[in-house]
C-alpha cells in the first residue's frame, strides 16, 4: 500500500542558520541528518507505528510522507502511484506531490484544531476545499460531517466552538477531521502525548478500535513503547535516523536486535560478559558477578563480549535463597516502588543494579539482603554492537 | 520628450493668445473659452476668508468655472512651482504672493505675460514687467506688518511709538518675532532704513530684550498675542489684527515707521492650461470687484495712503539676486542675534 | 500492486510534475511580488534623498553639482553644537521617560492586579485618536508661557508652574504621547514572560526588588531594548512637539532645523535636508540593527519557557489602588489638552480672559464654512483607509512569506519594510514628490500619491503588530489545513487571516489614525486637488484662525474618539483583544 | 512538621473577567473554588503526594504552600510556626508570611531554570538573595553550591549556560537549585511532567533515592497515579478541590474509598448492582449479568445499590469454562492489546466491557468468545454515592 524507500533527509543545523549570513558553500554548513536510509512497506489495512526517543526522524518520516518536508532523495509510492521520488544530487526526474493534492489525512500532535472555527466547520474543512471536480454540495457536506461526527460522538457538540472541548474531545475532533475524506492513509503524530496518563489509556483503546472499525491504514508515530506495542500491528523503532528494528510488536519486544532496541523497548536489565560455552542454544557467559547459563536463539561466537538481557518482570527475588541455585546472585535492596498491580525493586549486586518487577504482595525493605535469580529461558543475548 | 515639446509650444501658443487678446469682444470670448476650460487652480499665500469671498465673487460671474486652490507660505508655493516646473507638470493656473518671492519667480521665467485693460489702473511702480515691457504681474494688495501688543498685557505708557521705543526695558521678554520670512524681513526693515552700520547697533540692542522667537506664521503670531500667549511682537500684520479686534480680543496694532509692506502680486503661469479661466479671475483680482473684497479684509491696494510710511522690502534692490544675497545677509542676521 | 498501467502512470506523473513546480513558483512569485513592491515603495525615496542630498545649490534650470558642500554646512553650522545637544537633551529624556512611563503601564497590566486597566487603554487609543497638533496646541492653552490658564491655579498652590515651551514641558509632553505605543508594544511581551521564572526566584528568597533587578529586567532586556531603540528612533524624528513647544523655549532640534533650512530662501535648497536624513538614515541604521539583533535574541529567550505556562497576577495588595490613582491620572493627562481644546472651541474669545460665560457656535459655523472643508474629510477617510488596508496586508503577506516559507532572501523584506522608519516624513514625502512628479502616471496631484508615501511610511509599524501575531501560531494549524487539501491561498485567507484578525486590526488603526493626523508627508505631497485633513488643521494654525482650529480639532478628536471607541467595542465584541 | 488545615482558595471565573467592566458587586461574580476545605500533615522526612485529575488544586494547594496564592482562608503553619492563618471572613488576626521569608524551595514543573545565568549562578542565586543576616561569603557559596552540583553530577557543567542542558539535567538543576539552601520542606510542581516516558521513569528513581539520601520532606504534585504510588509515603487524592483519600499508596490502591478513587488510580472495571445478601463480610451482588459473590470489608446494606470493582490484573480469562464456576461470565473478546509484559483484553459481557490483564503468553483473537472470572477476594464493594 505505502512503499517508503531509501528516504534521506538533512537540515542545516541551527547555529549554523543563525550565522549563516551571505554566501556559503554547502562544504560549509553543518548538515544533521534527521532521516537517514529509511525504507519500509505499510499493507492495506495496517496499524504502522515508528517508536523511538526524542529527535531520531519520526516526525520528519512523517511529514515527509504527507509532504509537508520535502526529503533529498528518497522515494514515497502509495498504491503504486509516486507521492515523491527523487534520486540523490539528480534534480531531474523528480515527483514531488504537493502537500495539498496528496488526500492523506493527518493528525497533529497538538492537534491543530483551527481555533476559530466551531466543531463542525472544523470536520467540514477537508471537504469544502476540495479541488472543484471532486468538491460535493452544502448538503453532501452536511450529511458527512455529521456522519463523522456521530461516529466520533461528537456530534452534540457540533455548534460548539472547537476550543472549549476538552483533551479528548479534541483528540476525537483532530480525528474526526482527518478521516472526513476517507483518505487512503491516516498518519498520527504522537496524538495522545498530550494527555494525561488516565485519558491516554482509554483513547488507546477508542483509537485502537475506531482504526479496525474504519479499516484505514495508518501510520503512527510516537515515542512511547507501551503504545506503540499496544496498538500496532507493525513498528518500526528509529535510532538518529534509521530504522533499528522492523517488526510485530512481540517481535520486537521478546526478540530485540540491538541493545538500543531492548534498552528502549523496556526497561530491560543487562549483564555484560564474556561469552565462554556454547552448545546450540545453550551459553555460558561470564560476568562480573558469576557465570550466567542461558539459553538464547544468538549468533554470538565464544570468546566475544556479549550483553544478557532481561527484563524486570523475568527476575526473582526472595529474602530466602532460591532452591533451583543456577543464576542467582545475592545482593541488597536499594530501592523499593509500589506501583499499584506490581512492585518494583531496584537491587545492587556488585556495580550492577538490577530492576527486578514483582507482584505487588512482594515488598522488601530497602537495605535486606536479598537473592535474586534469572530464568535462563527468559534471559536474551545480543552480541556487544 | 520632442512631441511633449511640441504640444506644450502650441499650448504656450494658445494660451498666449488668451493672455493677450485685446479684441472688443474679450470679454465674451475669454468667457466662452474659460467654460470651456472649466476650471483653474490658484497658488496663493493669502490666508482666511479672502480666498472664500474672491472665488464666489469669481463664481457669481462665472458659475461654470471651478477654482481650486493650493494655500501655502511663500516656501511652500515656489518650491512647488520649482518642483513641478522641473518635472514638467505644473499644476497651477495663477498664483497670488509677496512680491519678493513673486519676483524671483518671475525671473525664473515661469510667468506668462498678459494683458488687460484693468493694469492702466496700477501704478507703475506696483507693475512687475519684462524686459520688453510685458507685464508679468500686478500688485493687487498690501499687507502691513508692524507691532501689536495685548492691551492686557502691556499698558499704555509702555507701547511703543517709534522702533527705538521697542528698546523700552520695560519691554524686554516682552516681544515675540516669527522665524518665518516675516521675521526675516523685520530686520531688512532696520538694516535698510537705518542705514547699516546703525541698523546693526539696534538691533544688537534689540536682541538684547529677549526676543522669544515662535516658529508659527505671522498670522498665528497675531493669535497668539491676542490671546496673551505672547505679549507683543512688531512683525504682525495689520489686517490679522483688525478681525481679532472685531472678534473683542485686546489687541491692537501700532504702525512703527516706515512699516513692512508686504504687497501681494497676481499673475499668470506661462504653462497655464485654462489660460482663458486665469485671466477671467485675475480680472477679478484685480478689478473693482476684488478690490472691495481686499478692503473689507483690510487688504488695502498697494498704493492707498494709509496715513503711515511704508517699505517694500524687494523695491530697493534692482534685481531678484541683489535681493536675495541681502535676504541672506538679514536671515543670517537673525539667527546669530536672536537665537 | 506495484504494477502500475502506463493510462495510469501518465496522468498522474504529469499532474505530479505540475504540483511539483506549482507552490514552489507560488511562493516564490508572491515573494518577488511583495519584494518588488516593497522595493518600489522604499528604495527610489531612499536614493533619491541621498542623491539630494550630494547635488546642493540647484536652481530652477540645473540641478545642483555633486559635492559635500551640504554635508559641511550641516557640521560647520555655527549651531551645530546647540542643535546636537538640544536634540541628544531631547532624545535621551523624552524616550527615556516614554520607556519608563509606558514600560511601567505594560508591567502593571500585564503582571499585576492593578485597579483601573481600563484607563491604560484609555490613555492609548485617545493617543491614537488625537492629533500631534491639537494635543500641542492644547497644551498650550492649558500651560502655555503666556497665558497657560491652568498655570495661575496651579501656581497659586505649587508656588511653581510647569511651562509647556521649556525643555522640561516639551519632554514630560512628548513622553506622554508616545508611552501608549512603549505600552502596546512591551505589553505582550511582559504577559507573554514565564511568570514562574520570578517565582522561583521569589521562593529562592529573593525580594520583590531583586526579582525585579536580576531576573525580570535581564530576561525583559531584548524586548525593553527593542523598543527603545524604536522610540529613540521615532525621537530623533520628532517635529510637531519640538515645533510647537521646542521654538519658543530657544530649543532648536535637527528636526526643527530642517524645517527651518527649508524656509530659509524662496526657491528651498533640500540639499540640507536630504544631508540631514541621510545622516539620520546612518545613524538609525545602526539603532534599527541592533533592534534586530535584539529582537532575535528575545525569540531565543521566549522558546525556554515550559509548556504548562500560566501567567500570574502579582497581588500588589492595596498598592493596587494607587496603581489605579496613577492610571487615572495618565486618563486624565492624555484628555486633557482635548478637553482644554473643546472649551477654547465654545469661547468667542481667545486665551483665559473673564469670557468663560459667553458662549458661541461662531468657531463651528466657520469651519462648516471652511473652504473644502468635507472634501478634506472624505480625502482623508480615503487615504488612511487606503493606506492602513494596503500597509496591513503588505505586511500581513510579507510576514507569511518570512515565516512560513522557506524562500532564500525572504529576511530581507523585513529589512526592506522597516527601513522607512528612518527617513524623517518631510524626506520621505519631498522624495516621493521630486520621485512621482517624474514618473509618467497619474499619480502626481492624486490621492495615490498622498497614500503611497503613507504606506511607505507607516509599514514598518505595521510589520511590528503583524509579525508577532503570526509567529505565534504554531505551524501546524496551517500544516493541517494543507494536508487537508487547502492551497496556499486558502490557507492564508481561511486559517492564518482569521486568526491575526486581532493583530491586523491593530495594525490597521494604527496606521489609519496615524496616517489622518499626519502633517509632514501631506504638507509636502497634497495639492489643489487634494486637500486633506492636517493640511487643512495646519492651514488653519497659519491662518492664526485659532477659533476655527479649535472648533475644527475637537470635531475630528471627538469622532475620532468615537470612531476608535466603536472599533475597540467592535473587536471587543469580536472577541479579539487589541 | 508541617500541617494545612481548613485551606479554601476560590478564583474569579476567566469569562467573567473579561467582561466584567466598570462596577459589579461580589455577588455578580462567579466564585471557583480552586481549593475547598483541605486539611492534611506532613511528617518530617515524607514524601507527601498531592494526586488528581487536572484542575483539581494541586498547584494551588502546593502554591499556597509556598505563599505564591493567597488563600481566602484556612492556615498553614510549619514546624509550628504559623505561615498563613486566616478565618473565614475576618481580615483581623491573619498571618501571611511573605513568598520570600519562608525559606522552602521549590521546583516548578517548567524548572523555570534562568536562561540568563550559568548553572552556577542558578544554583548560587538562592544563597546570594538571602537576608543580610544570613548571607554567606562568595567561597563559602562556590563551597556549597559546588557541594550541591556534585551531588547532582552537574560539577561538569558548572560554567554552561543553563539553557544548555538535557531535560534530565535541566530537572537535576532545579532541583539543585531548590535544595541548596536546605530547606525545611521541598515542594515539587510535576517536575516528571515535561519528559518522555524513558527520562521519566530513570528520574523518578532517581528523585526518590535523592530525597531519601538528603532527608528532605517533600510535597509532591502530579496527576500521574503510577508516580504517585512509586514515589510516596503518603498520598491525597484530590477532586474538585477536596481530598477524596488520604492514606498509603498502598491503602489507596487498595481500598479506595469512592468510585472516584477507584477509577483514577488504576482503570478499575466497575460493576453496579444491588446487594442481595450479606453475611459477615460476604456480599452477594446482583447486577445486569448475574449475581457475584465476595468478601470485602464495606459499609453497605442490604437492598441498596453497590459498585464491585474489581482491577484487570485480577480478571483470569479463559476460552475454556474454569472449573470454579463461581463469578464465571461468558462474553466475548472485542479488542486485545500487547503492552510487553502483559496483555490486555477488553470482553463485552452484556452491556458491560471488562478489562483484562493477563500474562503476555494469553493472547485471544478479538471476536473469540471468552469466560472470565472474577475472584472473590479480589473484588471490592464500593457505596453508590
Ligand atoms: N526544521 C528543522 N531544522 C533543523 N533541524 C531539524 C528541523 N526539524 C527537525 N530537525 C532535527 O531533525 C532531527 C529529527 O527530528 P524529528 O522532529 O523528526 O524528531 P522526532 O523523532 O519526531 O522527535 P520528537 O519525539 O521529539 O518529536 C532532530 O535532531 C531535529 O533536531
Ligand atoms: N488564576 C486563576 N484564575 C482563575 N481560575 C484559576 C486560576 N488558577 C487556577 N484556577 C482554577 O482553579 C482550579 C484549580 O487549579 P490548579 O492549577 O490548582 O489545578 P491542578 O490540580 O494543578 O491542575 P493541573 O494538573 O492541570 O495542573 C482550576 O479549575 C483552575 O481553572
Ligand atoms: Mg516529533
Ligand atoms: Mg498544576
Amino acid at each position: 500500500m505505502l512503499e517508503v524507500s531509501r528516504l534521506r533527509k538533512t537540515f542545516e543545523t541551527d547555529g549554523q542558520r543563525a550565522l549563516g549570513r551571505g554566501r556559503r558553500t554547502v562544504n560549509d554548513v553543518a548538515q544533521v541528518f534527521a532521516v537517514n536510509d529509511v525504507s519500509f512497506t505499510v499493507e492495506e489495512g495496517e496499524m504502522f507505528t515508528l517508536l523511538g526517543p526524542s529527535g531520531c526522524g519520526k516526525t520528519t518520516t512523517l511529514r515527509s510522507i504527507a509532504g509537508l518536508e520535502t526529503p533529498d532523495s528518497g522515494s514515497i509510492a502509495l498504491d503504486g502511484r509516486a507521492l515523491f521520488s527523487r534520486q540523490a544530487g539528480k534534480k531531474k526526474g523528480a515527483v514531488n506531490v504537493a502537500v495539498n493534492k496528496r488526500g492523506l489525512g493527518m493528525v497533529f500532535q497538538s492537534y491543530a484544531i483551527w481555533p476559530h472555527m466551531s466543531v463542525f466547520d472544523n470536520v467540514a474543512f477537508p471537504l469544502r476545499v476540495a479541488p472543484r471536480g471532486r468538491r460535493v454540495g452544502e448538503a453532501e457536506v452536511k450529511r458527512r460531517v455529521t456522519k463523522v461526527l456521530e461516529t466520533m460522538e461528537l456530534a452534540a457538540y457540533a455548534d460548539r466552538h472547537a476550543t472549549k472541548l476538552s483533551g479528548g474531545q479534541q483528540q476525537r475532533l483532530a480525528l474526526a477531521r482527518a478521516i472526513v475524506i476517507e483518505p487512503p492513509l491516516l498518519l498520527l503524530d504522537e496524538p495522545l502525548s498530550n494527555l494525561d496518563a488516565k485519558l491516554r489509556e482509554s483513547l488507546r483503546y477508542e483509537l485502537k478500535r475506531l482504526q479496525r472499525e474504519l479499516g484505514i491504514t495508518s501510520i503512527y508515530v510516537t515515542h512511547d513503547q507501551t503504545e506503540a506495542l499496544a496498538l500496532s500491528s507493525k513498528v518500526a523503532v528509529m535510532q538518529a535516523g534509521q530504522v533499528a528494528q522492523l517488526g510485530t510488536p512481540r517481535e520486537i519486544y521478546q526478540r530485540p536486535l540491538t541493545k538500543f532496541v531492548a534498552e528502549f523497548i523496556g526497561t530491560a536489565n543487562f549483564l555484560d560478559g564474556t561469552v565462554r560455552a556454547r552448545s546450540g542454544q545453550d551459553f555460558a557467559v561470564e560476568t562480573a558477578n558469576g557465570v550466567l547459563t542461558l539459553t538464547a536463539d544468538a549468533d554470538v561466537t565464544v570468546g566475544s563480549a556479549a550483553l544478557a538481557s532481561i527484563r524486570p518482570e523475568s527476575v526473582q527475588i526472595s529474602v530466602e535463597r532460591p532452591t533451583d541455585a543456577r543464576n542467582v546472585w545475592s545482593g541488597v535492596v536499594t530501592t523499593r516502588a509500589f506501583l499499584g498491580e506490581a512492585m518494583d525493586h531496584i537491587v545492587s549486586v556488585g556495580q550492577h543494579e538490577i530492576n527486578v518487577r514483582s507482584g505487588p504482595e512482594i515488598s522488601i525493605e530497602p537495605g535486606t539482603p536479598v537473592y535474586i535469580r534469572f530464568d535462563p529461558s527468559k534471559l536474551s543475548l545480543v552480541p556487544m554492537s | 520628450a520632442c512631441g511633449g515639446n511640441d504640444s506644450s509650444a502650441k499650448e504656450a501658443g494658445a494660451s498666449s493668445k488668451a493672455l493677450n487678446y485685446t479684441g472688443s469682444d474679450r470679454d465674451a470670448y475669454l468667457a466662452g473659452c474659460a467654460k470651456k476650460e472649466g476650471s483653474l487652480t490658484w497658488y496663493t499665500s493669502l490666508a482666511g476668508d479672502v480666498i472664500d469671498d474672491m472665488i464666489a465673487k469669481f463664481n457669481e460671474a462665472y458659475p461654470d468655472v471651478r477654482v481650486d486652490t493650493y494655500r501655502g507660505d511663500e516656501s511652500d508655493i515656489t518650491s512647488r512651482v520649482v518642483e513641478e516646473t522641473k518635472a514638467g507638470r505644473l499644476q497651477g493656473d495663477i498664483m497670488e504672493l509677496s512680491s519678493d518671492a513673486y519676483r524671483e519667480l518671475a525671473a525664473t521665467g515661469v510667468m506668462a505675460e498678459f494683458s488687460t485693460p484693468i493694469s492702466s489702473k496700477y501704478s507703475d511702480r506696483f507693475t512687475l514687467k519684462d524686459d520688453n515691457g510685458g507685464i508679468l504681474g500686478i500688485g493687487d494688495r498690501a499687507s502691513y506688518v508692524s507691532f501689536a501688543y495685548n492691551k492686557d498685557k502691556i499698558p499704555a505708557k509702555d507701547v511703543p511709538k517709534t522702533w527705538d521705543d521697542l528698546l523700552n526695558p520695560a519691554l524686554k521678554g516682552k516681544i515675540a518675532l516669527t522665524d518665518s520670512t516675516t521675521g526675516v524681513r523685520l530686520l531688512g526693515n532696520i538694516l535698510t532704513n537705518m542705514g547699516d552700520e546703525k541698523g546693526r547697533a539696534f538691533i544688537e540692542k534689540l536682541a538684547a530684550q529677549k526676543i522669544r522667537i515662535e516658529s508659527v506664521s505671522g498670522s498665528a503670531l497675531a493669535g497668539m498675542v491676542a490671546s496673551g500667549e505672547a505679549d507683543s511682537s512688531p512683525g504682525v500684520f495689520r489686517n490679522h489684527v483688525a478681525q481679532l479686534t472685531e472678534d473683542g480680543n485686546p489687541i491692537e496694532w501700532v504702525p512703527l515707521e516706515p512699516v513692512t509692506a508686504n504687497v501681494g502680486y497676481a499673475g499668470i503661469f506661462k504653462k497655464s492650461e485654462h489660460p482663458c479661466a486665469a485671466m477671467l479671475f485675475t480680472d477679478t483680482l484685480l478689478g473693482d470687484a476684488g478690490t472691495e473684497i481686499f478692503d473689507s479684509l483690510q487688504y488695502p491696494r498697494p498704493d492707498e495712503d494709509l496715513g503711515f510710511t511704508s517699505w517694500v522690502p524687494d523695491e530697493t534692490f534692482k534685481t531678484p539676486e541683489q535681493y536675495q544675497k541681502a535676504f541672506t545677509t538679514w536671515q543670517d542676521l537673525f539667527e546669530s542675534s536672536f537665537r | 500492486m506495484s504494477v502500475t498501467t502506463p493510462a495510469t502512470r501518465g496522468p498522474g506523473l504529469l499532474h505530479a510534475l505540475s504540483a511539483f513546480r506549482m507552490p514552489r513558483f507560488g511562493k516564490r512569485a508572491t515573494f518577488l511580488t511583495v519584494a518588488v513592491v516593497a522595493g518600489i515603495l522604499v528604495l527610489p525615496p531612499l536614493a533619491l534623498m541621498v542623491w539630494t542630498s550630494f547635488t546642493p545649490g540647484g536652481t530652477i534650470d540645473e540641478s545642483g553639482s555633486f559635492g559635500f558642500s551640504a554635508y559641511g554646512d550641516l557640521f560647520a553650522s555655527e549651531n551645530f553644537r546647540k542643535i546636537a545637544g538640544d536634540t541628544a537633551i531631547f532624545t535621551v529624556c523624552a524616550s527615556l521617560l516614554a520607556l519608563v512611563l509606558g514600560g511601567a503601564m505594560a508591567f502593571f497590566v500585564a503582571r499585576t492586579n492593578m485597579k483601573g486597566k481600563g484607563f491604560v487603554y484609555g490613555c492609548v487609543f485617545l493617543n491614537f485618536a488625537i492629533p500631534g497638533m491639537i494635543e500641542a496646541t492644547g497644551w498650550i492653552i492649558l500651560l502655555g508661557k503666556g497665558a497657560g490658564v491652568m498655570r495661575p491655579p496651579i501656581e497659586a498652590v505649587l508656588g511653581w508652574a510647569p511651562v509647556a515651551q521649556s525643555m522640561l514641558g516639551l519632554v514630560v509632553i512628548q513622553a506622554l504621547s508616545w508611552a501608549p505605543m512603549v505600552f502596546l508594544l512591551l505589553v505582550g511581551p511582559f504577559r507573554a514572560m514565564d511568570a514562574s521564572l520570578e517565582e522561583s526566584a521569589l521562593t529562592s528568597g529573593a525580594s520583590r526588588f531583586t526579582v525585579l533587578r536580576k531576573i525580570s529586567a535581564p530576561m525583559m532586556a531584548p524586548s525593553i531594548l527593542a523598543v527603545l531603540i524604536l522610540v529613540v528612533v521615532r525621537a530623533v524624528q520628532a517635529f510637531e512637539m519640538p515645533l510647537f513647544l521646542g521654538s519658543s523655549a530657544g530649543i532648536r532640534t535637527f528636526t526643527t532645523e530642517i524645517y527651518s533650512s527649508l524656509r530659509k530662501s524662496f526657491i528651498p535648497d533640500y540639499a540640507t535636508a536630504s544631508a540631514f536624513g541621510t545622516m539620520l538614515v546612518v545613524l538609525l541604521s545602526f539603532g534599527l540593527y541592533l533592534y534586530h539583533r535584539a529582537t532575535r535574541l528575545s525569540s531565543k529567550f521566549t522558546t525556554v519557557s515550559g509548556k504548562a505556562f500560566r501567567a500570574r497576577e502579582i497581588d500588589l495588595g492595596p498598592w493596587r489602588y494607587l496603581a489605579g490613582v496613577f492610571a487615572a491620572g495618565a486618563f486624565v493627562l492624555t484628555l486633557a489638552p482635548v478637553l482644554a481644546m473643546i472649551l477654547t472651541s465654545f469661547w468667542p474669545r481667545l486665551g483665559r480672559g473673564d469670557g468663560l460665560g459667553d458662549f458661541t457656535w461662531h468657531n463651528y459655523s466657520e469651519v462648516a464654512g471652511y473652504r473644502n472643508i468635507w472634501t478634506g474629510i472624505k480625502n482623508s477617510v480615503l487615504v488612511g483607509a487606503g493606506a492602513a488596508t494596503v500597509a496591513t496586508l503588505l505586511c500581513l503577506v510579507a510576514t507569511f512569506i518570512i515565516v512560513r516559507s522557506k524562500v532564500k532572501g525572504r529576511q530581507s523584506l523585513d529589512h526592506l519594510l522597516s527601513v522607512p522608519i528612518v527617513i524623517p516624513g518631510t524626506v520621505l514625502g519631498l522624495a516621493f514628490l521630486i520621485l512621482y512628479l517624474r514618473v509618467p502616471l497619474p499619480i502626481y496631484g492624486s490621492l495615490w500619491l498622498i497614500m503611497l508615501a503613507f504606506i511607505a511610511h507607516y509599514s514598518p509599524y505595521a510589520m511590528r503588530y503583524v509579525q508577532p501575531a503570526l509567529v505565534q501560531i504554531s505551524p501546524d494549524i496551517d500544516d493541517a489545513s494543507r494536508v487537508a487539501g487547502a492551497g496556499e491561498v486558502t490557507v492564508f485567507r481561511k486559517i492564518l487571516l482569521p486568526l491575526v484578525m486581532p493583530a491586523v486590526i491593530g495594525s490597521w488603526l494604527y496606521v489609519f489614525f496615524h496616517a489622518v493626523r499626519d502633517v509632514s508627508i501631506a504638507s509636502m505631497l497634497y495639492t489643489a486637488a487634494t486637500p486633506v485633513v492636517a493640511t487643512q488643521l495646519l492651514d488653519m494654525w497659519k491662518d492664526g484662525t485659532a477659533g476655527a482650529l479649535a472648533a475644527y480639532g475637537s470635531m475630528l478628536s471627538v469622532a475620532s474618539i468615537a470612531m476608535g471607541g466603536l472599533a475597540f467595542w467592535l473587536a471587543k465584541r469580536l472577541g479579539f483583544s487589541l
